[in-house]
């Protein structure tokens, strides 16, 4: 049983709508996206808020939303502003670097309903302003009643895909390769991974590194560096032999890398058998994210009222993470695989399953 | 042997809009040109997109969109002032170095460096009265930015180390600078991701509009005061004569190295003002993934002004727009189009400009200014070794 | 005026009504001019009267407006050089046309090359033809050496050469002598003599009248882009010729009159001096220039005078000696220090190092005093005292502009370096330092120089002159001294010197046979 | 021997320098196949360069240039897939529709190199305006269609793979490790040695070598001889293209084998800087490459696995941004020590004007 159950509702990819809402339905809510600093095709992380807003728009019969992608983080505050001006009612900004332009615009702009993807929790200060002292002395819920701040547990996701690294593994060696060790959400991927992993095989060994700590257009936008890195890694450490990329597009370097290796690779985010075919043949499986499903429940739910501001968190017991379907490489696992994910799966939803170590987000316990 | 009058001198006397028409025309033409390219451009990609039926009218809705996003209105006009504010500055920082016969691809990096000191001190001080904050925090971007542009006129004095070479490796340089700063020292402890605290008081005041800070009038003040330095004093003489012809300027008891570090000192703190009223004006903190694109379209900019402060805001503002304009173009058309369309724009503008002989030739255009022939020192000065 | 030469023979070279206009320049008008195979016809005219631009029309350089060329009584269409070396014409042009990192022969066979497959060159063949072209003229080459290396008499060969080994017929010398000792010119000369009985067709420019009497068969002057005349060399004189050039009667020899030295201004003690390949090549050299005299410096170019004159204005650091200034030690000194001292200087190279030619004539003017009072009032430049300077200038030394603020460039070579002795003669100098002030310029300009400098120097002046033009320095200087491989050979009376001693003097250092002008003065 | 090496290792700094050179020794044989493919584009675009400017046009277009080969090659991957399909061969894994792909690449670079050349040459225009035009409309352009055609994630025609020498050849002794890097190889990286070779040799021993110089330095010289300058230039900077395509090329079909917006990431300008550091020659210019490839290498091997001993632990005291700045440090530092003042060809960045004053 290839695509399991949790991995079913999220395959990530465009042509599966969720709320299967009839069409018929109209509403003419004008609904835009701002994506982080680069482009709005990565195949990942920007590209599928968008898929998840259009589903959205779509189920409820609105327009087709625009998408904005800023040239830097100067343009961040003026291109939302750009749609508040122009009238729209709810804003989708995708990253974490957008946090503090959107919760700002937010703040300025209370009628408009701003979903902020991995910007949960939301961080404000007393007057409901961005702080970025992390005090965060503010309920945002009550404060901005109307910024909807999604966070994902990226270590659960990692915790599945490490699991499924450590049965795939027959050196019981395993790597991980970051893009940047300043990165929130990859660590916590990582986190998570590490204990999954030692769930199958305590003494399974990991070995972590990032392909840069300054960088950020070579840590996830530079695939020919990710290959020559991943080469470079795969030769210092011979014996990996599953290896996971938290690293956008540098990492579909890496994944390149592993198939040459003929070692298997593990994506990140969304399916990366689907989203990076070229290495389709050597991706056991994805650490993912429902990105589109979130997003688009969020629409519907603005719409039909139902929806509080505040902290808006998906995880497992929310579908919010899956793990990939196996698509033709089931072989590489034990014939029972997906019946331990599904299980940790179900841990998960009933919050039974500890992902993450109590310094949660911090790299040096993965140093 | 009788030499008539360049044609320049007789020019003098004719009446006034006809020497404006000769310094706009060609501007002017080249961006209708580039207008009428671009919309080829997304007829053509029309039919790329699957899905959509085919819009003859695309292209005026997007540049309609574009126009009414950068001048449609005071806010947008604020908009495009305060997109163009960096680029005045950066752009006066290239177009300085080139008078001296310096080719400053490091705008990038002093811009970064710039930044990162402004925040620096602006966060340190985001409680003090902005009346010490402000100067302080500027201050400091025009100091960081200064080092990152000594750097390479130091190294160009004493070994000849060229110029190109050093200051495309610093903008990476400058850039482990910052994410080591803003993970190390300047990092919020609760924060996710690293990212610097906000610089409060040290914060830019708005002046125009919604959103207009005083970096602008700090631009406008490095326009005259670059303006004032190359042509009304003797320093700026000096300048300019060891970028016309170090030997001369040796000759006439300057000194070739010492200009060259000044003026890349200079040019840095120009580039780190920039930075500095992007952080300060803008941005109001800094992550580590604070990067630019003002450092390489200030290279543009500065060609496009011909290097001469009063071009250079044309250049900028041009720009600015067109960087103003784009989120609407692409809220208004349905992300059909691109932001990048604005690039295309951008450079064939240059193209035309660059390429005037044809174009006067083509639409016999008299006695209209050239487009871009003064600059051709730059690539001179590139070729030969100026200390 | 019509020719006085009835012709004789099928002219190998027909040039029929040429004419060039350039911006505001009619260079050429309606010239008409032949060469007979075995003839030398030389060409003469003042600057700017249109001898390169009809040479560079010939040579397919520039496009005639209006006229034909014929060679051997044919039309023919030259719009390229290449199609003028097709029929077999080669230049020798008024500035090398060498590139100076290449090696002697990849100068020469450029364009020519010999070929060992379709690809690569055949260096050794080159090499072969080389030499032996050499030696036909008595000249050890080594083909292998870097061009930049040569002394410009060598590379005068070996542009020569260049022309020789297309084995042209027609030949055109553009100035070929302007840079020679007499010694170098006699031998170029035998070397002509000797083209020219071989059957060649040659055209011969120089400034230089006594040249053009002795070498030419005819001479005809061109004035403003107009042919003046034609003469046989036995029919004229210099004279003759001068004013046929310039229009008017000129003054050939400046009358020096007798001059006063006062005290010692410019000592320089065993200054030794390397160029920019570290190699020394001003090796110990002693100088005295007094008030009120003209020490000229005889030399071949390239025999340390350019790096001595750079120590002595202070733009290259001796590598030891001492130089003193009215008595103050200014060894160390820079330019600035010893403009301020009262030290003016004509550069040779008017164009590196005299003029920035992209600025108006008005930041010229002020190039080296623009810092001081009345030009500058703190570092605030004052145009206006800028502005009344350039008029000065321009008024008294004559300089012919359209205007003030024009770019330097559009200037002539003669008004460019008018110019540049206008700023550096005027106001109360101790010292000028006149390296080849009137190099490539035209009788009536190198006539108002020289008196200039006569003027400064009875003003009380010391000057010190170089000059490769042996004539220039016999008939200004009050002594001459003669360099040689980077020392002073020789001081004699500027009055009593022999020309002839003087030459051999420049050209073997006196010491006997050592450095035969044949081998290159590395 | 022992004793010495005791008591040298026993003077601190001189220890770990000893300490380094020794990781240096051990760690660069290995990683040198790598080294290799990272030199490969920055090579390539420097060699541009060299072509360029050696015959006196400046091109800083080289990263625009690139990028456009790269997306070109990608693209044209993708719509020739279908009709030609056919599975990676033995040799290098070419597929029909590869070098269709590489073909069209090269073509559009050179077609590129051909607007810098009417601009800089026909129209002299500013070189530097030029190549700054290239560069924003190439980046313009390619992220505008990667834009639309992306939104249905084409699969591209697949990219070339590397030959895998025998292990014998690592095995060798001294030289083993260089074979291997030579060898372990894809298509592209593995002719960058011949064509740096070629491009030395025909520079430097044949007739389109000298007469390149020639034009480059003294232009006018060239022509009094009758060489045709413009032609001479024209075809030099439109061949220049076809090398800077290559670099991009490796990008998206030897490097990866699909494409990103802007995935250059400064190779071209950094390829700039190893053309002047390599002092306008072609083996300089790749040496320079091999040397900054190799600062980012071992950069990155140092963060694998830091070195033993002292060394090891003051390498661990630095902080991990300086292995990141490394290879532009090292760059700089050996411009400004080693090589220092480097002098382009007289007559670079110089438009020609056929009709010039002599005078
Ligand atoms: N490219 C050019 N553009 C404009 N005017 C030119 C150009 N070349 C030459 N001229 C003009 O044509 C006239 C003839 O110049 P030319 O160089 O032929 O004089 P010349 O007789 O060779 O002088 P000289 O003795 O200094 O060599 C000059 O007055 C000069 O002003
Ligand atoms: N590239 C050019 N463009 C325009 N005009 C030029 C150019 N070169 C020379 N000229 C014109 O040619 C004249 C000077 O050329 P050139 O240097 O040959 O003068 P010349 O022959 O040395 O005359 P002289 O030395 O007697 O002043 C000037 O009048 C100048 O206007
Ligand atoms: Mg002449
Ligand atoms: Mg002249």
């Amino acid at each position: 049983s290839s695509g399991a159950s949790p991995s079913a509702s999220a395959a990530g990819s465009s042509e599966s709508a969720p709320a299967s809402v009839p069409v018929t339905a109209h509403s003419d809510l004008k609904i835009g996206v701002v994506t982080d600093v680069g482009t709005a095709n990565d195949k990942n992380f920007n590209e599928y808020t968008y898929v998840g807003t259009k589903q959205g728009a779509a189920a409820i019969g609105a327009a087709e939303p625009p998408v904005t992608v800023p040239k830097d983080s100067s343009e961040f505050a003026s291109s939302i502003q750009a749609y508040v001006d122009d009238g729209y009612d709810i804003i989708v900004t995708a990253g974490f670097s957008l946090g503090v332009a959107t919760t700002q615009a937010a703040h300025d702009n209370p009628d408009v309903w701003f979903i902020g993807v991995d910007q949960g929790p939301p961080c404000v200060n007393a007057e409901g302003l961005p702080d970025t002292t992390f005090a965060c002395a503010g309920d945002a819920a009550t404060l901005l009643p109307h910024f909807v701040a999604l966070s994902y547990q990226e270590d659960q996701a990692g915790y599945l895909a490490g699991m499924a690294a450590a049965s795939a593994s027959k050196s019981g060696t395993i790597g991980a390769i970051l893009g940047i060790s300043l990165c929130g959400p990859c660590i916590r991927y990582t986190q998570g991974f590490k204990l999954g992993a030692e769930s199958i095989n305590p003494d399974i060994k990991l070995v972590v590194n990032w392909v840069t700590e300054s960088d950020f257009v070579k840590a996830f936008n530079d695939p020919v560096s990710g290959k020559s890195y991943g080469d470079q890694f795969l030769q210092q450490n011979p014996d990996v032999d599953v290896l996971f990329q938290v690293a956008g597009k540098t990492g579909n370097g890496v994944l390149d890398a592993a198939c040459e290796a003929g070692i298997y690779g593990i994506g990140v985010d969304v399916d990366q058998s689907l989203s990076y075919p070229n290495a389709a043949k050597c991706t056991i499986t994805s650490a993912m994210k429902s990105l589109a499903l979130a997003v688009s429940t969020d629409i519907g739910k603005i719409v039909d009222g139902s929806m509080k501001g505040g902290d808006d968190h998906w995880d497992a017991s929310r579908d919010g993470i899956a793990y990939g379907p196996f698509h033709d490489l089931a072989s590489a696992f034990p014939a029972n695989m997906a019946d331990l994910l599904d299980a940790a799966f179900a841990k998960m939803k009933a919050g039974t399953l500890v992902t993450c170590p109590e310094k949660c987000g911090d790299l040096s316990t993965l140093k | 042997m009788t030499t008539e009058r360049p044609p320049s001198q007789g020019r003098r006397l004719v009446a006034l809009p006809a020497t404006v028409w000769a310094a706009v025309a060609l501007p002017f033409i080249s961006i209708v040109l580039a207008l009428l390219v671009g919309s080829i451009v997304i007829l053509a990609s029309e039919v790329i997109v699957p899905g959509h039926p085919f819009d003859v009218t695309l292209p005026v809705t997007a540049y309609a969109a574009l126009f009414e996003g950068a001048f449609g209105g005071l806010d947008p006009i604020v908009n495009t002032i305060r997109a163009a504010t960096p680029l005045v500055l950066a752009g006066l920082a290239v177009g300085l170095a080139f008078k001296a016969g310096l080719f400053n691809i490091g705008a990038q990096g002093q811009f970064l460096l710039g930044a990162l000191g402004s925040v620096t001190v602006g966060v340190a001080l985001n409680q003090a009265s902005p009346f010490i904050a402000i100067p302080a925090a500027l201050l400091a971007g025009m100091l960081a930015g200064a080092a990152w542009g000594f750097i390479p006129g130091f190294l160009k004095a004493i070994s000849g180390a060229h110029e190109v070479v050093t200051t495309i490796m610093l903008n990476y340089v400058a850039v482990s600078v910052i994410a080591w700063a803003v993970s190390g020292p300047l990092d919020q402890p609760g924060s996710p991701s690293p990212i610097t605290a906000q610089v409060g008081n040290a914060a830019l005041p708005v002046i125009i509009g919604r959103n207009g800070h005083l970096g602008v009038l700090v631009a406008l003040a490095a326009v005259l005061a670059v303006g004032w330095l190359l042509f009304r004093t003797t320093r700026g003489f000096e300048i300019r004569t060891v970028g016309a012809n170090p030997d001369a300027a040796r000759y006439a008891g300057m000194q070739p190295r010492l200009i060259v570090v000044l003026t890349m000192s200079l040019a840095g703190v120009l580039a780190g003002l920039a930075g500095a009223t992007v952080v300060l004006g803008v941005t109001h903190y800094m992550m580590a993934s604070f990067g630019t694109t003002v450092g390489f379209d200030s290279i543009a900019v500065a060609l496009l002004g011909r290097s001469s402060p009063v071009g250079i805001v044309f250049a900028a503002i041009l720009f600015g727009a067109m960087r103003a304009g784009a989120p609407l173009m692409q809220i208004q058309t349905g992300s059909l189009i691109p932001a990048e369309l604005v690039d295309v724009l951008q450079a064939t503008i240059l193209l035309f400009l660059a390429a005037h002989e044809v174009i006067r030739h083509i639409l016999k255009l008299r006695g209209v200014k050239a487009g871009l022939e003064t600059t051709d020192t730059i690539a001179r000065t590139y070729g030969r070794e100026s200390v | 005026m019509t020719s006085d030469v009835q012709v004789t023979q099928a002219p190998a070279l027909e040039m029929r009504g040429i004419t060039k206009r350039y911006p505001g320049v009619l260079a050429n008008a309606g010239i008409s001019l032949d060469v007979r195979p075995g003839e030398i016809h030389a060409l003469l005219g003042e600057n700017g009267a249109g001898k390169t631009t009809l040479m560079n029309i010939l040579y397919g350089l520039a496009r005639p407006d209006a006229g034909e060329i014929l060679v051997d009584g044919t039309p023919v269409e030259i719009t390229s050089p290449h199609d003028a070396i097709a029929h077999r014409i080669s230049m020798v042009h008024q500035h090398f046309m060498l590139v100076p990192v290449l090696s002697v022969s990849d100068n020469i066979l450029l364009g020519e090359e010999p070929m060992a497959g379709p690809i690569f060159l055949d260096r050794a063949r080159a090499h072969r033809r080389i030499r032996e072209l050499g030696k036909t003229f008595g000249w050890e080459i080594d083909p292998d050496q870097r061009v930049e290396s040569l002394s410009v008499g060598w590379q005068q060969r070996v542009e020569i050469l260049k022309a020789l080994y297309r084995n042209a017929r027609i030949l055109v010398l553009d100035e070929p002598t302007a840079v020679l000792t007499p010694q170098e010119t006699k031998e170029i000369f035998a070397v002509l003599r000797r083209l020219r009985a071989e059957g060649y067709a040659i055209i011969f420019i120089s400034h230089k009248l006594h040249e053009v009497l002795e070498i030419a068969d005819r001479i005809t002057v061109i004035r403003r882009g107009k042919v003046v005349g034609s003469r046989t060399p036995a029919a004229t004189n210099e004279e003759d010729l001068a004013e046929m050039m310039v229009g008017r009667e000129v003054n050939l020899t400046a009358d020096r009159g007798t001059s006063h030295p006062g005290e010692v201004i410019l000592r320089v003690e065993q200054v030794r001096v390397k160029d920019d390949r570290r190699s020394e090549v001003v090796q110990g050299v002693d100088l005295e220039v007094r008030s009120g005299e003209i020490l000229g410096i005889a030399g071949v170019a390239g025999n340390g005078q350019d790096e001595l004159v750079e120590a002595i204005v202070g733009l290259r650091r001796p590598s030891s000696g001492r130089i003193e200034l009215a008595g103050r030690d200014v060894t160390h000194a820079g330019p600035r220090q010893r403009h301020r001292l009262g030290v003016g200087f004509v550069p040779a190279d008017r164009h590196r190092f005299g003029l920035v030619l992209s600025f108006p004539l008005t930041d010229n003017f002020i190039l080296t005093d623009y810092y001081e009072p009345p030009y500058a009032r703190g570092i605030i430049r004052n145009e206006a005292a800028i502005d009344a300077r350039a008029r000065r200038g321009i008024r008294d030394y004559d300089v012919r502009t359209p205007s003030a603020t024009v770019t330097t460039g559009t200037l002539s070579g003669g008004n460019q370096q008018k110019l540049i002795v206008a700023r550096e003669f005027d106001g109360e100098q101790r010292l000028l330092v006149l390296d080849q002030p009137t190099r490539g310029l035209d009788v009536g300009s190198i006539e108002f120089i020289h008196g200039q400098t006569i003027a400064k120097r009875d003003a009380g002046t010391a000057i010190l002159l170089v000059s490769a033009e042996l004539d220039e320095v016999l008939e200004l200087s009050d002594r001459i001294a003669v360099i040689y491989r980077g020392q002073i050979v020789a001081v004699r009376d500027g009055r009593t010197a022999d020309k002839n001693e003087i030459g051999i003097l420049m050209a073997t250092g006196g010491s006997g046979a050592s450095g035969s002008p044949s081998s290159p003065a590395a | 021997m022992d004793g010495l090496i005791q008591l040298l290792y026993s003077v601190p700094v001189l220890g770990l320098l000893f300490q380094f050179v020794g990781y240096v020794i051990e760690i660069v044989p290995r990683i040198a196949p790598i080294i290799l493919q990272n030199a490969t584009p920055i090579a390539l675009a420097a060699l541009c360069g060299v072509m360029c400017e050696r015959s006196g046009v400046v091109n800083i277009g080289i990263e625009g240039i690139m990028i456009a080969a790269a997306f070109v090659g990608w693209y044209v991957g993708v719509l020739v897939q279908p009709a030609l399909g056919g599975d990676p061969s033995a040799f290098f894994g070419v597929t029909p529709a590869l070098l269709v792909a590489l073909g069209a690449a090269l073509l559009a670079g050179m077609l590129i190199s051909l607007l810098h050349a009417w601009l800089s040459i026909t129209v002299r225009a500013d070189q530097i305006i030029s190549g700054t035009i290239i560069n924003i409309a190439a980046f313009g352009l390619t992220g505008y269609l990667n834009t639309l055609i992306s939104t249905t994630s084409p699969n591209g025609a697949g990219a070339f793979t590397r030959f895998r020498p025998p292990p014998e050849i690592a095995d060798i002794p001294v030289v083993g490790w260089i074979a291997e890097m030579l060898l372990r190889q894809g298509p592209i990286a593995m002719s960058l040695i011949v064509i740096v070779i070629v491009f030395q040799v025909l520079l430097f021993r044949s007739r389109w070598g000298l007469r390149t110089r020639a034009v480059g330095e003294h232009p006018r010289a060239a022509e009094t001889v009758g060489i045709d300058v413009i032609w001479v230039r024209y075809r030099n900077v439109v061949l220049a293209g076809a090398l800077a395509a290559l670099a991009g090329a490796y990008l998206s079909m030897e490097g990866t084998n699909s494409f990103q917006q802007g995935m250059t990431a400064g190779r071209g300008f950094i390829g700039l800087a190893a053309m002047i550091v390599g002092r306008w020659t072609p083996v300089g210019a790749l040496g320079a490459a091999l040397l900054f490839a190799s600062a980012r290498a071992l950069g990155d091997s140092i963060s694998f696995a830091r070195p033993p001993g002292e060394l090891g632990t003051l390498l661990g005291q630095l902080p991990g941004q300086f292995f990141d700045a490394l290879p532009y440090l090292v760059t700089i530092i050996v411009l400004a020590g080693l090589i220092g003042r480097s002098i382009p060809p007289a007559a670079d960045g110089q438009p020609y004007e056929r009709e010039k004053a002599a005078a």
